[in-house]
């Protein structure tokens, strides 16, 4: 009851920006714990009051260290309470908080720092106040460096530094000169004002400063906040980069706008103790790390004995085709509804608890594409892990799945407020409260974004499916046409070859052409067990990529492919009627893959023209010597006569994807 | 000053068998660094076994020589004290190598509960004699001397003989003898004797027979004294002091300490019981090693101990 | 499997090292004393809590300070009888010679006696160590035997030389039927053990196991070997005194010297052993265990019906402790109480192995 | 302003003062006649082959051994023999060459230990764990979580030393030797046995000690890129004998000092 009565409160919507909603918790929960971080063993707990207060006179002294209205403060740092307080301190004197990456070097700020101007800089420890020394020439602006923790500072006599300490000690110094400037400040702040700028590090060109107002981040945050009932009771665990708007938006702005409580783990490499032991009710993890856990799971697993492995796998089994339904509230045997519960006894419930999950109630992935498998995973065990669609410039929050309509190959409906719109070109349009106001000093990069009647260009291509879900496909510059005008997303079908843990790189090829053939890089390792398991010898990975079994192994995986993209009303004319799989791993020292193992398709295609033109010739193999570099800098030349195997294609079926 | 004498003497003669239990006990510790706890229960079971065999042996194989059937006890005895050192050492202490001095201890602590029991439930748990022929009838000596004489039971004097030999014999083998060189070797550095190739677990096994024959001989002479019953366990308990006092480690400090002990124990009995109620050798003794340890921790003759950090 | 930690964090240093930080392990104690204070006394038999709950919970305490001697301090002990019958007979001699002294403080201050011998045969230690520290103690047990046994004065000269308590009162009430009785114990075990555990868990307690682990190290940080040793000799024989008194008084109601001879000492070092060295917890496995493997031992046979005489059964249950002492010390050092805590280790990792 | 030249202005007089000490063990010398002193401040190393009498010399400084002859000064005390009590109440805390560390007990027991001297309730306050007892313990709990911090531990506070790695059991050693907030401390062959990353860990965090905490140190070592390194002035001792005693450079070019090592005439 309490909950709700202050959940209410929390969303009372007469606070619209950032300083009032400090304010307001103040009033509204001034005793419940706003931040906490473990430190020194145990977790240490600030409450709304404590906050109000330290902020007030980090404010106090951030005036008096000249920032006024408008200017920017750069945050720097893990996650570490202060450098939240920082923030606020910011924007309640109508100045701009602007986060940088912690691990970025020293020449990747600069840019940032003169940019934006920034005159004080908060940040973490030694490591970030040495960056800011290094660069202080080219930035001659920075006046000053406040730092957080003074380890290994002791020595530093340089005037511009100041610990975080002494700048509370001078804010109440301010504060009894000038009582009232802050609350002031603060009253002067307008919804549409400036709240926080976020830099996108740009594929192209320099960085670009996303200017997002109160209204936009706050408004945003309400949306979800009353989609997922959010009460002041949650608990996040901050653990991503706070310069990264995700983060951001999940520890602070929604913080702020729910008045819950966020968590800050001991040090990065404690990490997953500090979850287990907080246990957040509300969770954020991009696919990576949600992959990392999983693999962990499953290595701890091998060294199982034998019977709990079989009891696990037995249960996973079960979840596999159980689990999903029940979360999401369908209709179950009474038989598998008692198994289910079983084994959430048994096995779920622990490894929610090992995973420090317990107590999840909705955790959303976003960033980059999931694995069905993976993502199925986390659900099937019970933890209601949801797909989202966003970005800097849209303050996160475009598309949410609701609870009961998840699903592993869309991101949900439009959160209310945002409106869709599919351009001919494939693009997706965005228009939203959250939309940001402008590209920093950049008028020309958001004329380039933003349309005059107040649309968006995601850059990202896709459809809203039949039951009104955003379906994310390719970057929009990537996706083309076949020769018969079909749409044409080489990355999502790429993607869906990857998503299977036999292949490892694949290059699909199709754009002008009138069918799709592909380029397969198989896993050494996953095939090579594979084959191992099988008794069949092979000696390295293009012997291996030629073995028959193989190629039967890698075609069924591209029918199931094309078994998926049949259903698919936009590309079931995108199915693979062709592969070969390469004779020599795809390689970043052979320019064929970028630092980032992103595929350099044109660089491909010209490199290996004629096996594209073998596939599309069906010819039935093809002799190809490609030149190497080793390790060591040496070049050499692998020749093979690589096999086209065509794959077994359906026909298209436009049931509703399931 | 007759009686005097008297007491001193009988002192003396215990003094042997304690002396003959102590050397038992650091033999094992020279090798193994094991403080044998189960002394006494193995002189409790060989002196079972002597007292049984000596009476079933002439039972199963039907004949009446006495003597026969005491040669036929002692090596049956004998064998089975040796197999015991053997089982001992296969099943615990090479289990145990390189563990601290008190979980030995203890690890003995628990051999001896387990001879215990597995020798009174084997030869039965109610007291039976031994009869070695040992001389009964008591000896005056010295009657020029003292007008009535000195009475020297001839069965102490026997039994102190028979102990001195075993002594004696024991103290040269590990003299001369290559076992005893190497049993020497052992004792002052493990890791060393091992490198040149000494077999640790062989010289374990020889220093635990020999043990067992020294429980087994001391078994005898008390058991055909007091007769073979549970509290001879404890009794061989009284041996400890011996060794505290003698130093751990030292044969002629067993064998000396074991002189001082008997005695002391005698003359505190007869002169210094009487004022406290009497019974006091059973503590007497503990109490004198134990003043004694306060000033010399190391014993009379073991090596002094450096800890180095 | 059952432990559910999401959301357990700890905001401050006393919730952190609380005796049971984890929920389900408060739960679980809270059960179990539930069980202990109530319905153990309704449902159980006389027989039951006389034979084998009340001579287990004294025999644990016991346990529990042996086990703080040997176990944290790491100075053996073979003398616990002995102290347990200064225990016993002091507090005897106190109510006989002090009639208005009410029960409990008779039997504290026979632990207090108890303590002075303690510390007194345990100033050897100060100089020796190990082997010969564990003679000095057979000393102890020696000792004291004789002198109850000969010195009539504390049997205030009693014919027989055993003695016997009246009927008990604490505070008015009757101490006398067996739930009475077993009430009285249980709640002189658990203080006392919560007394122990607080000890061991404080300052006191690591300043013990630093002598223990690394008496040079524990030197050069400031430790006073005297002070850790004599303390840890000083509350072990408080509370093996305490043990010794309830003993006396509450189990056997009239004893004699035998009582608590140097089998009993040898008993209890099994106990500790068993159970687990440096583990209060194990003090109770053991005391559980010695306990009622005789039970065992006597009633197995009789179901088979094959009933065994009672010395046969003593002597089985000689060459069965002995050969499990062995065991314990050969596999697995730290006894029950590790097994135990891999157990549940095994429980909080679930499903995964480690 | 680097930590060098900071350390140099920092470093003041004579702390530790060892006079002509000799010891020997049952007739073999372990020391001869060596004395050195050790300025406040300053980090100062004892160098020499094996068996030079290295860990013998600062079981002497704190009173482990007992030299037959000599005196120890210590800020403007003197000694003729130290006791391990009298140099802990002092303020000389040491780490060990083979880990002395508490097998049994947590990290956090480890160093909390060391923290012995400073905790003043009694027996019963702490059998009762009433108020005072609790809130000195929840106190020094505090003060070790900065030295579980400083080392970077935090993920291990809670394990049986035991079953950490060689390289962090150094660290706990270094930690429950600070608990005692030493003036001096000795530590001896730190960062004996550890990887190239271990080392320099090692040094970082005992460079810090110094700086931090101001805190005077003795160390023995056998890496001699290290000593080099971090050591303000190093002495050489050789089968129980001073042969050098300098800065590093002087050291390194001191004939004795190569010959020990070069092994010539040994």
């Amino acid at each position: 009851m309490v909950d709700a009565k202050n959940a209410d409160l929390g969303q009372s919507h007469d606070a619209n920006t950032f300083p009032a909603l400090i304010a307001l918790h103040e009033r509204a929960r001034g005793a419940r714990p706003a931040i906490r971080e473990k430190d020194l063993g145990i977790w240490q707990t600030l409450t709304w009051a404590d906050v109000a207060q330290q902020v007030r006179t980090l404010a106090h002294g951030l005036a008096h260290l000249g920032i006024a209205p408008g200017m920017h403060v750069a945050v720097v740092g893990e996650n570490r309470p202060r450098l939240y307080m920082a923030m606020m301190a910011t924007q309640m004197l109508g100045a701009i908080p602007v986060p940088l990456y912690q691990d970025a070097v020293a020449q990747e700020m600069v840019y940032v720092l003169q940019d934006a101007e920034i005159t004080v800089a908060v940040v973490e420890d030694q490591e970030q106040v040495d960056k800011m020394l290094e660069v202080r020439a080219q930035c001659p602006a920075l006046q000053h460096v406040v730092y957080d923790d003074p380890r290994g500072l002791r020595h530093y006599a340089d005037p511009m530094l100041l610990a975080y300490t002494d700048l509370l000690e001078q804010g109440r110094t301010h504060h009894a000169a000038h009582p009232e400037h802050v609350t002031a400040a603060a009253a002067a702040v307008r919804p549409d004002d400036t709240a926080a700028m976020f830099y996108t590090s740009g594929t192209t060109g320099k960085p670009k400063g996303v200017v997002l107002t109160h209204h936009a981040l706050i408004d945003r945050a309400r949306a979800v906040a009353e989609m997922e009932r959010l009460t002041d009771r949650e608990d996040v665990l901050a653990y991503l980069p706070p310069a990264w708007i995700g983060q951001n938006m999940f520890s602070y702005t929604q913080l702020l706008v729910s008045g819950f409580t966020v968590n800050h783990p001991e040090s990065p490499d404690t990490v997953a103790l500090d979850m287990r032991d907080i246990g957040p009710t509300y969770y954020f993890a991009p696919p990576r790390v949600l992959e990392g856990l999983l693999t962990q799971v499953m290595i701890r697993m091998e060294d199982a004995s034998r019977l709990k492995r079989a009891l696990f796998h037995r249960a996973m089994a079960l979840a596999r085709r159980v689990g999903t339904r029940i979360l999401d509230g369908e209709s179950v045997s009474a038989l598998d509804r008692l198994r289910y519960g079983l084994g959430n006894l048994m096995i779920y419930g622990p490894l929610r608890n090992a995973l420090g999950m317990s107590r999840v109630r909705v955790a959303y992935t976003a960033g980059e594409a999931i694995g069905p498998d993976l993502f199925v995973f986390y659900r099937s065990i019970g933890i209601n892990l949801k797909q989202l669609y966003g970005s800097t410039e849209t303050s996160v929050f475009v598309c949410v799945q609701p609870d009961g309509h998840v699903r592993a190959d869309t991101v949900g409906p439009p959160v209310s407020g945002v409106q869709i719109r599919i351009s001919d070109n494939g693009e997706i349009l965005v228009k939203s409260p959250g939309l940001f106001k402008t590209y920093y000093r950049n008028p020309e990069a958001t004329a380039e974004t933003l349309t005059e009647d107040g649309w968006f260009k995601t850059g990202d291509a896709g459809y809203l499916d039949p039951d009104g879900q955003l379906k994310i496909i390719d970057r929009a510059k990537d996706v083309g046409k076949l020769a018969g005008g079909e749409l044409f997303a080489p990355k999502y079908i790429e993607n869906k070859l990857k998503f299977f843990p036999f292949i490892k790189e694949a290059v699909v090829f199709g754009a002008g052409r009138d069918e799709v053939c592909a380029f397969i890089n198989i896993d050494l390792e996953a095939v090579g067990n594979w084959a191992e398991r099988r008794g069949m010898p092979y000696a390295g990975y293009t012997d291996l990529a030629a073995k028959e079994p193989v190629y039967e192994l890698i075609a069924d995986c591209v029918q199931q492919v094309n078994a998926d993209l049949a259903q698919d009303p936009k590309l079931h004319a995108s199915q693979v009627h062709r592969f070969l799989i390469l004779h020599k791993e795809l390689d970043p020292d052979d320019d064929e893959l970028t630092r980032t193992r992103k595929v350099r398709r044109g660089f491909i295609a010209t490199k290996y023209a004629v096996l594209i033109e073998a596939l599309f010739d069906a010819r039935p193999s093809q002799f190809i010597e490609t030149e190497v570099k080793f390790e060591d800098g040496r070049v050499g030349s692998i020749s093979a006569d690589v096999r086209i195997e065509p794959a077994r294609t359906h026909a298209p079926q436009l049931a509703k994807a399931a | 000053m007759a009686f005097f004498l008297e007491t001193l003497f009988g002192g003396l003669m215990s003094g042997m068998l304690y002396a003959l239990i102590g050397l038992g006990f650091v033999l094992i510790f020279k090798a193994s660094g094991v403080f044998n706890f189960a002394q006494g229960a193995m002189v409790l079971v060989a002196a079972l076994a002597m007292a049984r065999f000596s009476v079933w042996i002439p039972e199963w194989l039907g004949f009446e020589s006495l003597l026969l059937a005491n040669i036929l006890a002692f090596a049956v005895a004998a064998l089975m004290m040796f197999v015991l050192a053997w089982l001992i050492e296969r099943l615990v202490l090479r289990h145990l190598v390189n563990q601290e001095a008190t979980t030995l201890l203890m690890a003995t602590l628990g051999i001896s509960y387990f001879l215990d029991g597995l020798g009174q439930f084997t030869f039965g748990s109610s007291v039976y004699s031994i009869n070695v022929g040992m001389p009964k009838d008591p000896w005056f000596a010295f009657e020029s001397i003292f007008e009535g004489g000195l009475l020297i039971s001839l069965e102490d004097l026997t039994a102190a003989g028979v102990a001195a030999l075993l002594v004696l014999a024991l103290a040269l083998f590990f003299q001369f003898t290559g076992t005893g060189r190497a049993l020497r070797a052992v004792a002052d550095d493990h890791q060393a004797a091992q490198s040149v190739g000494i077999p640790l677990n062989r010289i374990w096994v020889i220093v635990w027979c020999v043990a067992g024959l020294c429980a087994l001989v001391a078994g005898i002479i008390w058991g055909s004294k007091f007769g073979v019953q549970f509290t001879l366990a404890t009794a061989a308990l009284r041996a400890l002091p011996v060794v505290i006092l003698g130093g751990l480690t030292s044969i002629p400090g067993a064998i000396i300490g074991g002189l001082i002990i008997g005695m002391g124990e005698k003359l505190s009995e007869v002169y210094l019981g009487p004022l406290v109620g009497g019974g006091i050798e059973i503590w007497f003794a503990y109490v004198l090693a134990l003043v004694f340890l306060l000033f010399r921790p190391q014993g009379l003759f073991g090596e002094k101990i450096i800890d180095r950090v | 499997m059952f432990y559910r930690e999401n959301g357990q964090f700890k905001t401050s240093y006393r919730a952190d090292q609380q005796i049971f930080p984890i929920l389900q392990d408060r739960v679980f104690i809270a059960i179990l004393l539930a069980v202990a204070f109530v319905a153990v006394p309704l449902l159980s038999s006389d027989y039951f809590l006389r034979g084998i709950l009340i001579p287990f919970l004294i025999l644990a305490l016991a346990a529990v300070g042996l086990n703080i001697l040997v176990g944290y301090c790491g100075q053996i002990s073979l003398g616990t009888g002995a102290f347990m019958a200064v225990g016993a007979y002091a507090a005897w001699n106190l109510g006989v010679r002090i009639p208005a002294m009410p029960l409990v403080l008779q039997i504290l201050v026979g632990g207090a006696f108890a303590t002075l011998v303690g510390v007194i045969f345990g100033i050897p230690s100060l100089r020796i160590r190990g082997l010969y520290l564990a003679v000095a103690t057979l000393a102890a047990q020696f000792f004291v035997d004789w002198a109850f046994l000969r010195v009539p004065y504390f049997t205030n000269y009693s014919s027989s030389g055993s003695v016997s308590v009246p009927a008990l009162t604490a505070f008015g009430l009757p101490v006398q039927t067996a739930v009475q009785k077993y009430i009285f114990v249980l709640l002189f075990v658990v203080v006392f053990t919560l007394i122990a555990k607080n000890l061991v868990r404080g300052a006191l307690g690591r300043q013990w196991m630093a002598m223990r682990d690394m008496d040079v190290a524990a030197a050069v940080i400031g430790i006073r070997p005297v002070y850790a040793k004599l303390t840890a000799f000083a509350v072990s024989s408080f509370i093996v005194g305490v043990a010794g008194a309830l003993w006396g008084f509450i189990h056997l109601g009239s004893w004699e010297p035998l009582a608590f001879d140097l089998n009993r000492s040898f008993q209890l070092l099994f106990m500790v052993i068993i159970g687990g060295l440096g583990s209060i917890m194990g003090s109770f496995f053991g005391a559980a265990f010695i306990v009622l493997v005789p039970v065992a031992l006597h009633s197995i046979p009789r179901w088979f019906g094959v009933p065994l005489s009672v010395d046969t059964v003593f002597h089985i249950e000689h060459m069965v402790f002995g050969a499990l002492i062995v065991f314990f010390l050969i596999v697995e050092p730290h006894g029950l109480a590790r097994l135990w805590s891999i157990a549940k280790e095994k429980l909080r990792m679930w499903p995964f192995p480690h | 302003m680097t930590n060098q030249d900071s350390r140099n202005t920092r470093i003041a007089d004579v702390m530790l003062d060892m006079r002509n000490i000799s010891l020997s063990f049952g007739g073999v010398k372990a020391l001869s006649d060596i004395s050195f002193n050790v300025r406040e401040h300053e980090i100062r190393a004892i160098i020499g082959p094996n068996g030079a009498g290295k860990s013998s010399m600062l079981n002497v400084i704190n009173g482990v051994y007992v030299p037959q002859q000599g005196e120890i000064e210590f800020q403007g005390k003197r000694f003729d023999r130290m006791t391990p009590r009298r140099a802990a109440e002092m303020g000389i805390a040491r780490t060990f060459q083979n880990l002395a560390l508490f097998k049994g007990m947590s990290v956090l027991d480890n160093i909390m230990a060391g923290r012995t001297l400073h905790m003043k309730q009694g027996l019963f306050a702490q059998a009762l764990r009433i108020g005072p007892a609790l809130a000195e313990e929840n106190r020094h709990r505090e003060f070790v979580e900065h030295i579980v911090d400083f080392l970077e531990i935090q993920a291990s506070r809670k394990v049986p030393v035991g079953r950490l790695p060689y390289g962090l059991q150094k660290r706990v050693d270094l930690g429950r030797a600070l608990a005692m907030e030493p003036r001096l401390l000795l530590l001896d062959e730190p960062m004996a046995g550890m990887n190239i990353e271990e080392k320099q860990d090692m040094s970082r965090f005992i460079l810090d000690v110094n700086d931090e905490f101001g805190t005077t140190i003795v160390l023995i070592e056998h890496d001699m890129g290290v000593v080099m390194d971090i050591s303000d002035r190093v002495v050489v001792l050789d089968y129980g004998k001073k042969i050098g005693d300098g800065t590093p450079d002087e050291v390194r070019n001191n004939e004795d000092v190569i010959r020990a090592y070069l092994g010539v005439d040994h």
